[in-house]
């Protein structure tokens, strides 16, 4: 199975895309799960972190969140950058990690990234701080807590670690 | 609008020509890059221009001519396999030559930071 | 005298005469290790036969006969195999022979053991063949053929001793003198030819009238003549015949006394009915053979070295032969080649026993040479008999011809009111030719006894000795019988040079006292003087510097290689920018020329309107080319910067309808940026800002401009001009034809799949060509960037690496469905290709050469290669069914489930070519990122 | 499957096809059995080449349609007797030059064998191809290979030299593509027979336009022709690239004359209307510069291999003076020079490699050094060479300058064309009379220990030089034969307008 | 429906474009590299988001069926842009661009460019 | 049929505002200081212009446009990644 199928997600994915790109027909279905079961079957060796992802409940939950907070922020982030640059309190923060994997740590860092207002910036070599840039800070305490809450944590279940 | 593309490709291929004219590889290769833009924006206009007539047969009632697209997709294929061609023939004349100039002989002084100068070497001895 | 012309096959006779000798140039190349009796015997045959054919044709020859044979052998030139034996070339092709044979007799003795007898042999025989072609030709382009075979031939045999300086020297100067004129006389003959409309010497020779009546007979005679005069030596083309005597002696016997240099005075004979006749003729000949003939004499009279004395007094005699021909009688023409026959004879025995006292006593410089009566009186003898003749003295032949000549000097007109001059000083040339006779007589013979000869002087070997002798008998024999012995000779030659009955005339050695004789006395007597009060004459010469033409020569050709050298650098100085300015400024004035015709550039097209999207994209474009050209010392900035443009032209594409472009400029364009960033690595970051001069940029920004301007103004001329095309037949035939809607597809892959397919041949290529570039190169890898900040140490950051490797899935995805689509919407291999090879570029960028070393080991030059030979073989598919190359077939088909789908024998096309593009662009990039790791290209594959 | 139907097509196919497989097992890195396999390529080259030029003599013109399309939409490869002839002569001058290679250059780099083939495609190609963009396609096709095969073996000089080519081209393929495009717009067509057949007709308002795009052309062709000044990359890359590659080079040049044949002299030709003759009045004045140029050049030469490079600017210089005459007589003359002067500047190539190798330091400097190991052969192989180019009898350098000058005497400034052409001759004479007496005779110290020429090298020189003789012995039929070319490509406008609606 | 739908549209552009018009404003006026940093992931979130979704729901509209590829834009979007973030503001880092002075934690820079943990 | 309008005047005004930003990312990019600046503005450029390239598309309504906008999502980013590499590495392929 594992030689036939070596990521299956990754198989699930690319079909859901292929019908995304083409729309929906029987032949377009044979032909997204031809592509579907070729693609990773070429790609497997160059991937290195096998998701183990597995709650897509969660993962739903987790998206939607990520969308509404886009939204939210994007507003604030907008009224600071058209507002005086003088009124902005940039500034580093460094997060301390409770989550480990590379692909887990990935997607923390790039939903950082992805809400306005921050951007990660660099893991510590040891993976266990994470920068961030913030554009306005009140409270570098808050920013900590709100991502570890909003996200690390979900993420953490997510992919149980 | 055929006046402003008329300006854009005679101020690209100026741009081109100029740096095709200089004394280094790379601004040379970096001009025949841009004269190649210019070039593929005349020969596409030799088709004249077309607004929403992609030539996709069903999708449009006005078609642009298809051919110099189509010879234009050609030049821009070799334009790529030429450019990376002439790039790297600036690299070794580079590493025969000692310099990265067209004629491989320094006209004022070699640019190279002493400090970025350095021992390793990426050939066979 | 009316000549019969007879043209049979029998006449092969005739052709056999200078084959023969051309056969025989193999025979001592390849008998002369049997040594040199045998080889003389052997080599000898072929001529000799070929004397005997001549022989046997001489009665008819003499009874008015002329032999032809003829073939065709490129018409379109008018060139023809063509040969005829006449009076002239009688008298000629005997000289050739006859001292041919005897020159080879005498050379055989003459050589030295370490000479290579063979090869001399062959270019003896290869020149005697030249010059039977040249006498025997009845074709003018085939003369010309065989006038500079003799060049050739004379180069090798006076470079015969080639270690010598003034051998090579002196062989390259004949060569180039002679050369030239060659290159003249073949100017003249083709004027002649296209005055004529024919080349046939015979049907030339009947066109005296229409030649001399046409407009270009002054250039002819003076290109003529210049040929003639280069050949035969003749003032001031003489001076390379005294160099020429580098060669050794037989040569000189034969080539420059007997035969080659009096192929000049042969075309001046052969050509005297036609050419002649003119007051243009007669005073340039007549005035270049009397200056040939005092100035070789006079400065015959002081050459110490025998042959240099000779070799002066052959340019003298030349003259003469020519001065004859210059003047207006045909008595005077009977008497040149009368003098021909005997010059040959005296001057070829001269030459021969110069040779023998050189090869005897070593030594050929009359101040050490004396006495030599002594110690070789037969050879003495025999070398006074000639040289008598050679001053004219009675019963000898020298003097019947020099009395002619003086008796055709005194009825001259030629020179106006100067004529009186001629005889004057044709007998201060025969007083002189005493002269100088005396002093090879009296210098080497007598004087007292030789100084510091390397060699005690003796009599050679007995059969070197013959040819003298037997040239010698013959001066004796001419010169008291003349008539019996060349009288009938004479008359058939004349006879072929006059091209007329002959007029009245006698060879008798008395005449009685006349004017002529007086003349020859005042001669003699003068002569005599002159040597005897030399002294004077030679202190008067020493105040000039001595010349040495061969040295001039050199000095000449130096300078002028030196001058072009310098020229050459003048007008190419190595530097790229001119060349390119160059080819800019010439396109620039061929495509702006048309347009300064036209009236305005606008054509009958109206324009669109402007709208704003568009100002902005173009103002875009503008900044985006502006600061790339700004940028252009700051290497990365230029390239963010020509980013821009690469974007905008995309975009462009995609607003004026070409979706297909838009998708290629932009796939090829992040291609491009990788590859520039690759190589920048190794590459200088900034370029000096003082790289040009002021005044450069603004002539190059000027230069640029104007080609901006023209390329502008003609793309907006053809914007607004209508356009019918060929293609509506692509857009009407795309679907029915080519199975796809996409019809800048269809054109790609079908109605033009053959110029895709030498594209991605292109593409192939130069991958190929990029990995020999790279392979066994050497480059200094930075280890610090421009600011001399050293490199980060995160080499594949995390980030990165793991999105890189997420994201290949869905890129082959893609491109997967823009390989699919391509026939009917905008997409197809090549982007598809590009998509691909970038996203496994991107693989290499995250996570390092090594890590996709053990992923992907792939050949790409494989690769490459099995994407070609799809594309090759989907075309060749259509032979299968008899159709052309690259013929396409697709159909419909019907599943169940899956509904309608299309199957095209273009997609394995697009495939190949999905294939190619994958593999080269790997080629290239992977190979250069990987030029700093271990897997660096290695010379000597593939 | 009748292939003979598709014969046209081999000249293209075979060398594509081979450069091909040879990338692939089981030919890739077996350099021997790449030999052999290019050998046989080079053979069979040679074969079709007879075999259509055959065919071109009995039936006239031919057409192969590419992908089944009609002209003027399709592809069209044409095969008339030029083109043949123009084959012929590759096949014959790439068996030698590969030849040559197999001697021991081919092994200096990598992908000799498959980028030979490719450049042979691309010569190939040019020649046939009835299509002025897929002339632009061969023409990338043979800069590119040729830019590869520049650079076989390394070497400073031959680096240096590679850039100013390479740089040079790539500039010259931009006005490739703008005279293109121009042609495009005024056209309509890029079939050159189409175009032909319509230039007579032209809209007066696209009159302008045609020539601007038709004298761009000009200018690129005369770029790859070594027309004056544009002719300034040619010397040093031909001089300094490996021996084989500068023999095949020798037909480069002969590309962008030809090409201009095509475009220049049948499209815009006697029947263009208002368009007839437009190159005339450029190429005369740059043809005759080109031809001083190059004799100044050929003076200033200091090697062998340089002077051999500057005597192929010369005849080019002489081969644009009989486009710049423009008559049919002129073609002819100029085809049959173009012949004799590629395949001999080929051989002379190749003498001087031989000379080089066996001179030591001195290589094939005009200066004293060792005596050559082979004087006696290679003294023969260099005076066959040089009086071929010097165009002295009995090679055929003589009937090439003939023709010209008969070709010219009618012309109104007969003396313009005559006094430079008699004078590169001289020129010639005086450089290589100099130069084989100094390479040959002005020795000194004894020969290199080394055994000589490979007999493959030999072969190579023999197969050129023997054409030479063989060009005069039959000279009357090649000169008819150069004779119904030019009259084909001078009528090809009025032969289209029978055929085309 | 249609009006609704065309309203719909027209807002979501309008949105979409607000964003990026105000992604490109703070590129242009914020102070520092890193402030500006945040341009392009706003550009990318919610204004081209916005844009894509208008597009899709046009699309959808005119065409009849459910036309939503737009979402694989938006899906490369969503993974790429983080990591040119990442990417930049490493390479900005370790090119010392200057951060604001009055940066909190201004001094971690040159940390983060060695990837050490703060102290 | 108004509401077209209003959607015909919102695509109008969207696109003034995508140029309007492409004007200032250029802006940015010759302004920079510092390289890493320009290459944010030309990250920023490619992706305001998939905006751009999706509005030309509801304008002429066409879908012929999409698969510019992804190529650009997908190009885009490899172009930033390889350049902030060369900044970091110097060796983008190591
Ligand atoms: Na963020
Ligand atoms: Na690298």
């Amino acid at each position: 199975m594992k030689a036939v199928f070596p990521m299956p997600l990754h198989s699930a994915l690319l079909l859901l895309v292929w019908l995304l790109l083409n729309g929906f027909s029987a032949g377009q279905l044979v032909l997204g799960l031809f592509l579907g079961w070729l693609i990773p079957l070429i790609t497997a060796p160059y991937t290195d972190h096998q998701s183990r992802a597995g709650k897509p409940l969660l993962i739903g939950r987790y998206i939607l969140r990520l969308l509404w907070d886009i939204l939210v922020s994007n507003i604030e982030v907008a009224r600071r950058v058209l507002g005086r640059n003088r009124k902005l309190n940039p500034g580093f923060i460094a997060y301390p990690l409770a989550l480990t994997g590379d692909f887990p740590l990935t997607v923390l860092a790039s939903t950082i990234s992805l809400t306005p207002g921050t951007v990660s910036v660099d893991f510590s070599e040891d993976k266990r701080w994470l920068y961030i840039h913030a554009l306005h800070i009140d409270s570098e305490d808050a920013i900590i807590s709100d991502i570890r809450q909003r996200y690390e944590q979900p993420l953490r279940e997510i992919f149980s670690c | 609008m055929e006046t402003l593309y008329a300006i854009c490709v005679g101020a690209m291929t100026t741009g081109g020509v100029f740096l095709v004219l200089r004394g280094y590889t790379f601004a040379v290769v970096l001009g025949l890059t841009l004269l190649s833009y210019a070039v593929n924006l005349f020969l596409f206009a030799s088709g004249r221009l077309v607004v929403n007539g992609a030539v996709i047969l069903g999708e449009s009632d006005n078609y642009a001519d298809p051919l110099p697209q189509a010879l234009v997709l050609t030049a821009i294929v070799i334009g790529f396999a030429m450019t990376a061609f002439a790039l790297i023939l600036a690299l070794r004349a580079r590493s025969d030559l000692g310099n990265d100039q067209v004629d491989g002989k320094t006209q004022i002084y070699d640019e190279l930071p002493n400090k970025a100068r350095n021992a390793r070497q990426a050939g066979d001895d | 005298m009316t000549a019969i012309f007879r043209n049979e096959t029998l006449f092969m006779t005739l052709l056999w005469i200078p084959l023969l000798p051309l056969l025989g140039t193999l025979v001592p190349l390849l008998v002369y290790r049997f040594g040199r009796r045998v080889t003389l015997a052997l080599t000898a045959m072929p001529p000799a036969v070929s004397l005997v054919l001549v022989l046997s044709l001489m009665p008819g020859v003499f009874n008015g006969e002329v032999f032809r044979w003829q073939m065709e052998w490129i018409p379109q030139i008018g060139l023809s195999l063509a040969f005829h034996l006449d009076g002239l070339g009688l008298l000629f092709s005997l000289l050739i022979l006859g001292i041919g044979l005897l020159v080879l007799l005498y050379a055989r003795y003459y050589l030295s053991e370490r000479d290579h007898m063979g090869r001399f042999y062959a270019y003896l025989i290869l020149f005697m063949t030249a010059m039977l072609g040249v006498v025997l030709s009845d074709n003018l382009l085939q003369l010309w053929l065989f006038w500079e075979l003799t060049s050739i031939s004379s180069f090798l045999l006076i470079s015969f001793w080639s270690q010598k300086t003034e051998a090579r020297k002196g062989a390259r100067m004949a060569l180039t003198i002679t050369g030239a004129g060659g290159l003249c006389l073949l100017a003249a003959f083709i004027l002649i030819g296209e005055a004529c409309g024919t080349y046939s010497l015979r049907e030339v020779l009947a066109s005296g009238d229409l030649l001399r009546n046409s407009a270009a007979y002054p250039v002819i005679i003076i290109l003529f003549l210049l040929g003639a005069f280069t050949k035969s030596a003749q003032f001031p083309f003489h001076f390379w015949l005294p160099h020429a005597m580098a060669a050794p002696t037989p040569v000189s016997s034969y080539l420059h006394s007997a035969t080659m240099v009096k192929a000049g005075v042969f075309l001046l004979a052969r050509f005297y009915p036609v050419l002649s006749g003119t007051d243009l003729w007669f005073a340039i000949v007549s005035v270049v053979g009397l200056a040939t003939l005092l100035l070789g004499a006079y400065t015959a009279l002081f050459k110490h070295d025998l042959k240099g004395l000779l070799a002066y007094s052959t340019i003298s005699h030349l003259g003469l032969i020519t001065l004859l021909f210059g003047l207006d009688t045909e008595l005077a023409a009977i008497a040149a080649v009368f003098h021909i026959i005997n010059h040959a004879v005296f001057k070829a025995s001269l030459f021969m026993a110069a040779g023998i006292i050189d090869h005897e006593s070593g030594s050929r410089d009359m101040r050490q040479l004396n006495g030599l009566m002594k110690y070789m009186p037969y050879t003495a003898t025999l070398a006074m008999v000639a040289a008598a003749s050679m001053a004219g003295v009675p019963l000898l032949n020298g003097f019947l011809s020099k009395e002619m000549l003086f008796a055709e000097t005194l009825h001259q007109s030629t020179l106006g009111s100067l004529s009186w001059l001629i005889p004057v000083l044709a007998t201060l040339g025969g007083a002189l030719a005493v002269a100088y006779s005396l002093r090879f007589i009296h210098d080497v013979f007598f004087n007292g006894e030789p100084v510091n000869l390397p060699r005690k002087p003796h009599e050679p070997p007995r059969y070197m000795r013959v040819p003298v002798e037997i040239l010698v008998v013959i001066c004796l024999l001419v010169g008291i019988i003349p008539d019996i012995t060349v009288g009938r000779l004479l008359d058939a030659a004349a006879g072929a040079v006059l091209q007329a009955p002959l007029p009245d005339f006698s060879l008798a050695v008395w005449h009685g006292f006349n004017m002529p004789l007086l003349m020859s006395l005042v001669a003699v007597v003068g002569g005599s003087i002159l040597y005897i009060n030399r002294r004077h004459l030679f202190d008067f010469q020493g105040q000039f510097a001595d010349i040495d033409a061969k040295h001039e020569f050199e000095k000449c050709v130096q300078w002028l290689t030196a001058a072009a050298g310098r020229l050459q650098q003048l007008i190419d100085n190595g530097r790229l920018q001119r060349y390119i300015t160059w080819l800019v400024m010439l396109s620039l004035a061929v495509a702006g020329w048309p347009l300064l015709q036209l009236d305005s550039a606008a054509g009958s097209r109206a324009e669109m309107p402007l709208e704003l999207p568009v100002l902005i994209g173009g103002a875009l474009l503008l900044i985006g080319t502006v600061t790339t050209v700004i940028f252009s010392h700051l290497r990365l900035l230029a390239l963010v910067m020509i980013s821009i443009v690469g974007l905008i032209v995309a975009i462009a594409f995609a607003y004026f309808s070409a979706p297909d472009l838009a998708l290629t400029q932009l796939s090829v364009e992040v291609a491009t940026i990788i590859l520039f960033l690759l190589a920048l690595y190794f590459l200088p970051q900034k370029t000096p800002l003082k790289e040009s001069t002021t005044q450069r940029i603004v002539r190059d920004l000027g230069i640029a401009s104007a080609v901006g301007a023209v390329i502008g103004t003609l793309c907006y001329a053809m914007l607004t001009r209508p356009l019918a095309s060929i293609s509506d037949f692509f857009i009407a035939n795309s679907k029915t034809g080519g199975g796809g809607t996409n019809v800048v597809n269809v054109i790609l892959v079908d109605f033009r799949g053959f110029d895709t397919m030498g594209e991605i041949t292109v593409l192939g290529i130069a991958a190929l060509g990029i990995y020999k570039l790279l392979a066994g190169m050497r480059l200094y890898i930075p280890r610090a960037d421009q600011d001399g900040q050293s490199w980060s140490k995160d080499k594949n950051p995390l980030m990165l690496a793991l999105v890189s490797q997420s994201l290949l899935p869905l890129a082959l995805l893609v491109s997967a469905y823009i390989f699919l689509r391509g026939h009917n919407m905008p997409g197809g291999g090549f982007i598809a290709g590009l998509i691909t090879a970038i996203a496994l570029v991107q693989q290499y960028v995250a996570h390092g050469v090594a890590w996709m070393k053990e992923r992907l080991n792939l050949h790409y030059h494989a690769l490459i290669a099995t994407g070609l030979l799809l594309a090759v073989l989907s075309g060749l598919g259509s032979w299968l069914f008899g159709r052309p190359f690259l013929t396409t077939w697709f159909d419909h088909f019907h599943l169940p489930l899956i509904g309608e789908f299309e199957l095209a024998s273009a997609m394995v096309f697009d495939f190949g070519v999905y294939l190619t593009v994958i593999g080269a662009t790997l080629l290239i990039l992977a190979n250069l990122g990987q030029l700093t790791t271990s897997e660096r290209p290695k010379a000597g594959e593939g | 499957m009748d292939l003979m139907q598709h014969l046209i097509f081999f000249p293209v196919l075979l060398p594509l096809l081979a450069g091909i497989l040879l990338l692939l097992p089981p030919l890739n890195g077996h350099l021997d059995r790449q030999r052999v396999a290019v050998f046989l390529i080079n053979v069979l080259l040679l074969l079709t080449a007879v075999a259509l030029l055959q065919k071109s003599i009995a039936a006239g013109p031919q057409m192969y349609m590419m992908g089944d399309w009609q002209a003027p939409f399709g592809i069209a490869l044409i095969n008339d007797r030029l083109a043949s002839v123009m084959l012929l002569l590759t096949a014959l001058l790439s068996l030698a030059a590969h030849t040559y290679a197999c001697a021991g250059d081919d092994g200096r780099g990598p992908f000799f064998h498959p980028l030979f083939m490719f450049q042979v495609m691309g010569i190939n190609g040019a020649f046939l191809t009835g299509d002025i963009f897929n002339l632009f396609v061969f023409f990338e096709i043979l800069l590119i290979a040729s830019y590869s095969l520049l650079i076989h073996g390394g070497g400073k000089q031959r680096t240096q030299a590679a850039v100013h080519y390479v740089l040079l081209n790539l500039a010259g393929s931009s006005f490739f593509l703008f005279g293109l495009g121009v042609l495009y717009a005024a056209f309509g067509t890029l079939n050159m027979a189409d175009m032909a057949h319509k230039a007579a007709q032209l809209d007066a308002d696209d009159i302008a336009l045609a020539k601007s795009g038709a004298l761009l052309l000009l200018v690129v062709f005369g770029l790859k022709a070594a027309l004056l000044p544009l002719h300034f990359w040619l010397p040093r890359t031909y001089a300094f690239t490996s021996t084989p590659v500068a023999a095949l080079f020798a037909i480069m040049t002969k590309v962008g004359i030809y090409s201009i044949w095509r475009v220049h002299t049948a499209i815009f030709g006697d029947y263009g209307g208002e368009l007839a003759g437009l190159a005339v009045g450029w190429l005369w004045p740059l043809a005759w510069l080109t031809l001083v140029a190059g004799v100044v050049a050929v003076l200033a030469s200091q090697t062998l291999k340089m002077l051999t490079a500057n005597l192929v600017v010369v005849s080019a210089g002489t081969l644009l003076l009989t486009l710049a005459l423009n008559d049919v007589q002129a073609t002819a003359a100029g085809l049959y020079y173009l012949i004799h002067s590629t395949l001999l500047s080929a051989a002379l190539f190749m003498i001087a490699g031989l000379i080089q190798e066996q001179r030591g330091q001195s290589q094939d400097r005009f200066v004293r050094g060792r005596p050559v190991v082979q004087p006696v052969l290679l003294g023969i192989f260099f005076m066959v060479a040089a009086l071929g180019l010097i165009g002295m009898p009995p090679f055929s350098g003589f009937v090439g300058k003939i023709l010209i000058l008969q070709a010219s005497s009618a012309a109104v400034d007969a003396a313009w064309i005559w006094a430079p052409l008699l004078i590169s001759g001289l020129a010639a004479m005086v450089m290589l009379s100099r130069a084989g007496s100094t390479l040959f005779w002005r020795a000194q110290g004894q020969p290199a220990q080394s055994d000589g020429a490979e007999p493959l090298k030999i072969v190579a020189v023999l197969l050129l030089l023997g054409a030479s003789p063989l060009m005069v012995v039959f000279g009357g039929p090649l000169s008819e034969l150069t004779l119904a070319a030019a009259e084909e490509l001078h009528r090809a406008p009025v032969a289209v307008a029978e055929v085309m609606p | 429906m249609d009006d609704v739908i065309n309203i719909a549209v027209a807002l979501l552009l309008l949105t979409g474009g607000f964003f990026i018009f105000v992604g490109s404003v703070g590129l242009m006026k914020l102070p520092d590299f890193f402030t500006r940093l945040h341009a392009p992931t706003k550009a990318t979130t919610l204004g081209i988001g916005s844009v894509l979704m208008a597009s899709m729901l046009l699309t959808s509209l005119r065409d009849g069926g459910l036309s939503i590829h737009e979402l694989v834009i938006s899906l490369f979007l969503f993974i790429t842009a983080p990591v040119s973030a990442y990417m930049m503001a490493k390479a900005a880092l370790h090119k010392k661009v200057e951060p604001l002075q009055r940066t909190r934690q201004r001094e971690l820079s040159s940390r983060i460019t060695r990837r050490q943990p703060p102290e | 049929m108004l509401s077209s309008v209003i959607l015909d005047s919102a695509i109008m005004v969207t696109a003034g505002l995508v140029l309007l930003a492409l004007l200032m990312n250029v802006w940015r990019m010759l302004k920079g200081p510092s390289v890493a600046d320009r290459i944010l503005a030309l990250d920023t450029l490619y992706i305001n212009s998939i905006a751009l390239i999706i509005l030309l598309g509801l304008y002429n309504g066409s879908p012929l446009y999409f698969e510019g906008a992804l190529l650009i999502a997908m190009l885009g980013f490899v172009s930033t990644a390889a350049l902030s590499k060369y900044l970091l590495r110097g060796d983008i392929i190591e």
